[in-house]
């Protein structure tokens, strides 16, 4: 049976929908994140579960019994708040340790675990600091710390690592994915950075003005998005307008002046071909013309904007060494038929894209 | 520009009397314009001693006792003769001559009718009777700072073999017999009102004129000077030494002690007129000591002793009585 | 710089207005007085002395400083709970009682003190009421005890209580509330150990408030407790305005005031420096 | 936000209720037909009512009672502001003695400053003026004010401030704009609370009122310490539905809660 | 002449030295980035700048004039804080017309520009909305704003952007780098988004414990790291220890059982080489022989991590739909020369290295 189910959840302030008839089943140990454009509800629907937000409608369940018939303190879950919500009149140890005198744990068992808690968000020297004396980065840690220590069987996790760097971060996604394997947490993480849910989810549930687009796994997601707002929203994808029709070798679909055969079955007439940056090369020959308008160095990526004769696109080339082309340099793209998608010229779906993007 | 005069006096009934009945003809008269400071005795000596060498005040009225202090302290001036003092009684006549009173009231037992008569509770008529235990916690006294307690003081020294210059035997009644029975030593006139009303209190030791007031208002209370007598407490006004309206004060005075003011006085606020040419008819003269006779079968008290020992009574009542 | 600039004002106010009588004040207690002399232009330490030795003044010290500390925590105990119910209440509600809340306050002491009489009284509506249900036989005496004087005092200042708890409640952040809600602490526990202790500026302000005034109430000891439950106000009042002994009067202000500075700051010290974190 | 749980409420209704309980009685009594203080049994009268006419001296006093609070807790407040800023924010030599200061009219029994203050103001000339009564009624709200104020002030949080001035707001700016706004419910119920004080004050107005200018409880005041009749209630009803009218139109008009509360917030 | 000068910028919080004699010049128009990990002093740095922290040594200028003796408000600078730091009693359109209302824009203008910067960060619908009432990403959005619509010459950002989603993201880091080119806007950005911090900065100053480790363009920075903690702090690298000895083809070092020529000139004896996983390559042979442990999706990549006979290794390869091993498969893995540094074992680097991961 599921472990936590989200049934028509609806939250509305005003006349405004918040939350709009959200549906989703967790299982127990699971890792799920809500990802979507800022303002899609995302900490709402947390606050629903917590029970800090009464909803206006559907219902929660929890190991099959009905959560929002509860007290917030007696859901017994963890919580990361967006905004830290710290106690700002302790210490960090005194914040973290409050969950657990809560829960009547001895005084020796409970500075052992505080302390246990510090070092592993990286502030064993920080324990007697207030929050105001303490640095953004470090106050998350210590929300994070004061949430992982009461050892809570779900975990609601509001961007919990939106302040700290890559190492930290890194770090930190790691203890996340070890305690949940270890102790079995469920968690429900709310993030805006596609590669930390990529990396951690084990599903990610995709959400746009309340209401939920995909739930599947990050690849399948990534790879099979349900729409074009999924598509858009997860990672960049390049859109191209082209013309479906029949060649020798069966369907294919025309970009400006180069030619790309189609395995699904797609109408013949106007249509567009959707492929993701990073599954775009540079080729020799056989590809689509153009010139590189920008590169931008990203790290271990470099990002292309290429100016076609079927329009603007992105490519990304992994920074492995290997000679890549400069600014204003005319190059000839391409791509696998694998890794493409055609889908006919539909108005709406096109609209979606734009408005995602 | 009117001249504003200002007259510092009790407030409550005798307010009442005085602006509706006294001022304003003062005020046409004389074309001054008369403010009137309400507060009981010792609040208005005590803006006195506040004021002093800048006195804001132009007339005051006290109870004899604090007036015979107020002249102490200097702060009165002399009066100045005019025709009316030759139409006063002399027990109006302050030794000093620098005050004068201008009306009398006499203090005995209030008590509460109703309740007498219907827990078959024979009428007072000693001072003796206010240690009745039937009146435990249903007893009123307004402290020694005020005349009236002072007055009751002094008679139960005087009861049990003492008096003004010996007071213990006073301090001890007070203290075995009547402090059980004492509900509240009330000073505010206000205060005693409420309680009667409320039936709190059922006995109490007050004024003929405050008597009157109270009755006045249908509440079934009963005055009676006990048979040991009553005491006469007079009422005495003077100019204020360095008053700014020296001669509107003088106006002010002698005005209060004329026919027409005195029979309001006397018919409002139940004080016995001191004006001999006053004639009260017969029905209105009830509850007022009204003539030389009357106001004579009233005890007098000393004052110039009790002054004098006024301080380490107050330390004494303080720490024996009201604690 | 700049505090001093600030406070200027303030200060400037003070010195002419304030300190200047209050010398005046201290000067007065140095002096003497007689019944028929008055006031005596000697400096003396006698008033002092007597007050020192005579444990009349002691049992009356003493009686206001209890008074005044249960009031204190009385309100303290009903007003920062009300005014953590009312921030919680909906829009029109919690307008309509933090009115209710603060109307007591512009109507006069002396009223709101008349109403407890009418209620307290042996023959009240307190006592009447709870002779009808049966729950006492013989009416409670309110009026002229300390009882009465506390329930008066605490009904007259507790609003003070209330507004200045809910000014500092303005401050709170909802979230940090559900922090503590969602780590497992009963709403009694949050406010406890987390709307407590952040509140602490408005209670201690509230209770500076109450205490000052619970001490140096003169209006309402005075009629409900009356003559004999005399506290250091009353006590002062008598010998300025009763046997006009100002300069003993003068000497009992003096101390009240010294008591009442010693306590509070001491109080203040105190708790700023136990929690001193929210006060920074 | 979440609502309050039973228990909440009926403390809540308790304490309403004991608030209430004296006024209300208050109010009952001054519609008795008795001449003296008593529930209406025998039947509504407003004769009591009728009577406040008759003493057109409470309703000047009411007048100067108004005039009075709303100069000096405006007074109050421009003083106390600055002086609260100063004490919440800044470290200073002196910052302790300052606030004591500031703090000691409220640790001076109010008999006290009545009797120091007739001394001085006669001393100076100021003696039963409008102007010694306000200067006196600033002296005594400040402490109140200044409470309020503060405790709104400390621990707000400073980076909304330093945003400001980022922004170009120069310090008064800052202050007009952002600190005010955001210490308004401390100000609002400072100057409500400086102002009821001022209202109320009893025992030590009672020194330095004329008779010319004099406040409602004064008068109240010396009126029962001669008559309790139901006169006093039938003022203090009128008095009362004066205030719940004059709130009743604040909220109106402008809102309590932004009053009190604040704008932008739950 | 450089625009913005910090000469030996310090500050002190008791006895804990946040900033410690940083010195930095940046050119007008430049966007610099400040990175480090959390607590390193970055926020306190900008406080410093913008002149709500008093420095307690050290010299500021801007455009040659003394920045330490003016006050805040007459620095004209725009400050993105990490806190938001909104005014809670105005809506947004307040918060965002307040600086132009300080510069006595009128009231048209104003209404104006506050409606464009308002829809440039995706907000045109929520102007009347006070930032109690808004979502994280939004209230991150209108302090974002209210910095852009005073078009200040210097614009300090303290995390501008940590939670909003990618594409957003995305958008207002274009969004950045126009204004900083059109309008000619000098910038400093905190950021913990590396990738960011590339994509955006001209320079990149990396400072860890309150110092400066590296002031270098992000490539520069990234390709050739100043030292241990800043190839560690700037991406992820792989520490394999080795033996540097002479071969036939002049130094090589020897890593388990694999030889890689070394260009640099190294002592002999035991030494490291540091490589980055985007770097290193499945090979079919001549490289060193590993398994893989696990393989994590990132979106448009997958991290590999790699148990060889010299430790555990991390390898990043494109998401390019090109074959990729699985997980528990034996794979061989290799790199370029030129993309490898060889460093001499020296403990204190090593250990500064462990310290920063
Ligand atoms: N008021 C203060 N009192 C004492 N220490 C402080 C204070 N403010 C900051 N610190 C400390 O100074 C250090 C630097 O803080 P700062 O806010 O500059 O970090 P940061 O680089 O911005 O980190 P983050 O990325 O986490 O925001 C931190 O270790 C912090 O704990
Ligand atoms: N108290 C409120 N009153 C009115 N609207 C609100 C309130 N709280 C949130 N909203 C609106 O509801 C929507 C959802 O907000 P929510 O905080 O859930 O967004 P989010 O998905 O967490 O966004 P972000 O990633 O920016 O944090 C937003 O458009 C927000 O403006
Ligand atoms: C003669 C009386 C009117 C005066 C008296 N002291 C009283 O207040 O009752
Ligand atoms: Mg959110
Ligand atoms: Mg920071």
């Amino acid at each position: 049976m599921a472990y936590l189910v989200l049934d028509q959840l609806t939250k509305r302030f005003g006349t405004w929908t918040a939350v709009d008839h959200v549906s989703l089943t967790v299982e127990k140990g699971e890792l799920v994140s809500l990802l979507g454009p800022s303002g899609c509800g995302k900490t709402t629907t947390l606050q629903m579960i917590a029970g800090f937000l009464d909803a206006d409608g559907g219902r929660v369940t929890l190991d099959g019994q009905d959560l929002l018939a509860k007290k917030p303190n007696e859901r017994g879950l963890g919580i990361v708040f967006q905004s830290y919500a710290l106690f700002p009149h302790m210490t960090a140890a005194e914040n973290v340790g409050f969950g657990l005198e809560m829960r009547k744990v001895g005084r020796a068992d409970r500075d052992r675990m505080v302390a246990d808690a510090l070092k592993l968000v990286g502030l064993e020297q920080y324990g007697d600091r207030h929050p105001r004396r303490m640095s953004g980065g470090q106050q998350q840690r210590v929300a994070l710390a004061r949430a992982l220590v009461i050892k809570p069987s779900l975990l609601l996790l509001d961007e919990p690592l939106s302040n700290l760097d890559a190492k930290m971060r890194e770090e930190m996604q790691i203890e996340l994915r070890r305690i949940q394997r270890t102790v079995g947490t469920t968690m429900i993480l709310v993030t805006h950075d596609q590669s930390e849910a990529m990396a951690l989810s084990d599903r990610v549930v995709v959400l746009n003005k309340g209401r939920i687009q995909q739930v599947a796994t990050p690849q399948e997601a990534y790879d099979r998005p349900a729409n074009a707002f999924v598509a858009n929203f997860l990672g960049r994808t390049n859109l191209l307008p082209g013309m479906v029709g029949s060649g020798a070798a069966g369907t294919v679909i025309t970009i400006a002046d180069s030619v790309w055969p189609v395995s699904q079955p797609v109408p013949p007439g106007p249509g567009a071909l959707a492929v993701r940056p990073e599954k775009v090369g540079f080729v020799g020959e056989g590809g689509l013309g153009g010139t590189v308008l920008a590169r931008v160095f990203q790290g271990t990526q470099w990002l292309f904007e290429i100016e076609t004769a079927a329009g603007r696109m992105m490519v990304i080339r992994q920074h492995d060494g290997s000679p890549l082309p400069a600014e204003r340099d005319r190059v000839m793209v391409g791509w696998r038929a694998d890794d493409m998608a055609v889908m006919p010229a539909d108005p709406e779906a096109a609209s979606a894209a734009r408005e995602a993007a | 520009q009117e001249k504003t005069l200002y007259v510092a006096a009790y407030g409550g009934s005798f307010e009442q009397t005085m602006r509706k009945e006294i001022i304003p003809a003062f005020e046409k008269a004389n074309g001054v314009k008369v403010e009137y400071v309400a507060g009981n005795s010792t609040d208005n000596l005590a803006k006195l001693q506040a004021q002093k060498g800048n006195q804001q005040i132009d007339v005051v009225i006290l109870d004899d006792g604090p007036m015979y202090q107020a002249v102490a302290l200097n702060f009165c001036a002399d009066l100045e003769k005019a025709p009316v003092y030759d139409q006063l009684y002399d027990l109006a006549k302050m030794p000093s001559g620098k005050a004068i009173n201008f009306g009398a009231v006499g203090t005995g037992i209030l008590y509460n009718k109703a309740y007498f008569d219907e827990n078959k509770i024979p009428a007072p008529t000693s001072w003796k009777d206010i240690e009745d235990p039937r009146f435990k916690k249903k007893l009123a006294i307004p402290p020694i700072n005020n005349s009236y307690g002072l007055h009751a003081l002094v008679m139960m020294a005087r009861l049990n073999g003492g008096g003004e210059t010996n007071i213990d035997p006073g301090f001890k009644e007070f203290k075995d017999k009547i402090n059980p029975n004492v509900l509240a030593y009330e000073p505010s006139p206000g205060k005693m009102t409420e309680l009667f009303q409320s039936n709190q209190a059922v006995i109490a030791v007050w004024g003929s004129g405050r008597a009157k007031a109270l009755a006045d208002t249908g509440f079934p209370a009963t005055f009676v000077y006990p048979k040991e007598g009553g005491i006469v407490l007079g009422s005495a006004a003077c100019q204020i030494a360095g008053s700014k309206n020296a001669a509107e004060a003088q106006k002010f005075i002698q005005h209060m002690l004329g026919a027409e003011a005195q029979t309001a006085l006397a018919v409002s606020a139940g004080f016995g007129p001191v004006n001999k040419t006053v004639e009260l008819p017969v029905e209105k003269q009830a509850g007022i000591p009204y003539g030389p006779e009357q106001v004579g079968k009233l005890l007098v008290v000393d004052w110039d002793t009790i002054n004098k020992n006024r301080e380490v009574w107050n330390k004494r009542w303080t720490r024996e009585i009201e604690r | 710089m700049v505090p001093y600039l600030l406070s200027a004002p303030g200060l400037a106010l003070f010195a002419v207005l304030l300190l200047v009588p209050l010398v005046m004040t201290f000067l007065l207690s140095l002096n003497s007085f007689s019944f028929y002399g008055g006031i005596e232009n000697v400096w003396q330490l006698g008033n002092y002395a007597d007050i020192v030795a005579d444990d009349y003044f002691h049992e009356v010290f003493l009686r206001t400083f209890r008074i005044a500390a249960v009031v204190t925590i009385l309100c303290a105990v009903f007003g920062a709970p009300e005014a953590y119910i009312l921030r919680r209440m909906k829009s029109p509600w919690r307008g309509l009682c933090l009115l209710i809340v603060l109307g007591p306050l512009l109507i006069s002491v002396v009223s709101r003190t008349l109403g407890w009489a009418l209620l307290f009284g042996s023959t009240g509506l307190v006592n009447q009421g709870l002779m009808a249900l049966g729950l006492i036989a013989t009416p409670i005496e309110f009026m002229y005890t300390e009882t009465g004087v506390v329930i008066a005092l605490t009904h007259v200042l507790v609003p003070f209580m209330v507004l200045s708890v809910w000014a500092s409640l303005q401050r709170l952040d909802p979230q940090v509330e559900n922090a503590a809600l969602s780590l497992g602490a009963g709403p009694l526990t949050v406010m406890r150990r987390v709307v407590l202790p952040q509140i602490v500026p408005g209670i201690l302000s509230g209770s500076i408030i109450v205490f000052a005034l619970a001490a140096s109430a003169f209006a309402t000891p005075a009629i409900i407790g009356g003559r004999r439950l005399k506290v250091a106000a009353t006590l002062a009042y008598d010998e300025f305005l009763n046997t006009l002994n100002w300069p003993l009067g003068a000497t009992v202000a003096v101390l009240l005031l010294i008591a009442n500075v010693v306590i509070i700051v001491g109080c203040n010290r105190l708790v700023e420096r136990r929690y001193k974190q929210v006060f920074e | 936000m979440n609502r309050n749980g039973p228990v909440a409420l009926i403390f809540h209704v308790l304490f309403l209720g004991f608030l209430l309980a004296p006024i209300l009685i208050v109010c009952a009594v001054a519609f008795t037909s008795e001449g003296y203080l008593s529930l209406p049994t025998n039947g509504l009268s407003l004769r009591w009512f009728r009577a406040i006419g008759d003493n057109p001296e409470f309703i000047r006093a009411f007048k100067d009672s108004l005039l009075l609070g709303a100069v000096s807790s405006t007074l109050a407040i421009l003083v106390a502001v600055p002086a609260a800023l100063a004490i919440a924010r800044h470290q200073f030599f002196g910052r302790e003695a300052i606030q004591a200061l500031f703090l000691s009219p409220l640790m001076v029994p109010h008999i006290v400053l009545g009797i120091a203050f007739l001394r001085f103001f006669t001393m100076i000339g100021l003696g039963g003026t409008f102007v010694g009564l306000v200067l006196s009624h600033v002296i005594i709200i400040l402490p109140f004010a200044l409470r309020l104020i503060l405790a709104a002030s400390t621990g707000m949080d400073r980076a909304v401030e330093n945003a400001a001035s980022s922004l170009g707001a120069s310090s008064w700016t800052c202050f007009r704009r952002v600190t005010l706004p955001l210490i308004l419910p401390g100000v609002a119920s400072g100057w409500v609370l400086a102002f009821i004080n001022s209202f109320d004050e009893v025992t030590m107005t009672v020194f330095i009122a004329s008779p010319e200018t004099t406040t409602l409880p004064v008068r109240l005041f010396l009126y029962i310490q001669d008559n309790i009749d139901p006169l006093v209630a039938a003022v203090s009803a009128a008095l009362i539905f004066v205030t719940v009218a004059a709130m009743l139109v604040l909220d109106r008009v402008y809102g309590l809660e932004r009053l009190l509360v604040g704008k932008g917030r739950d």
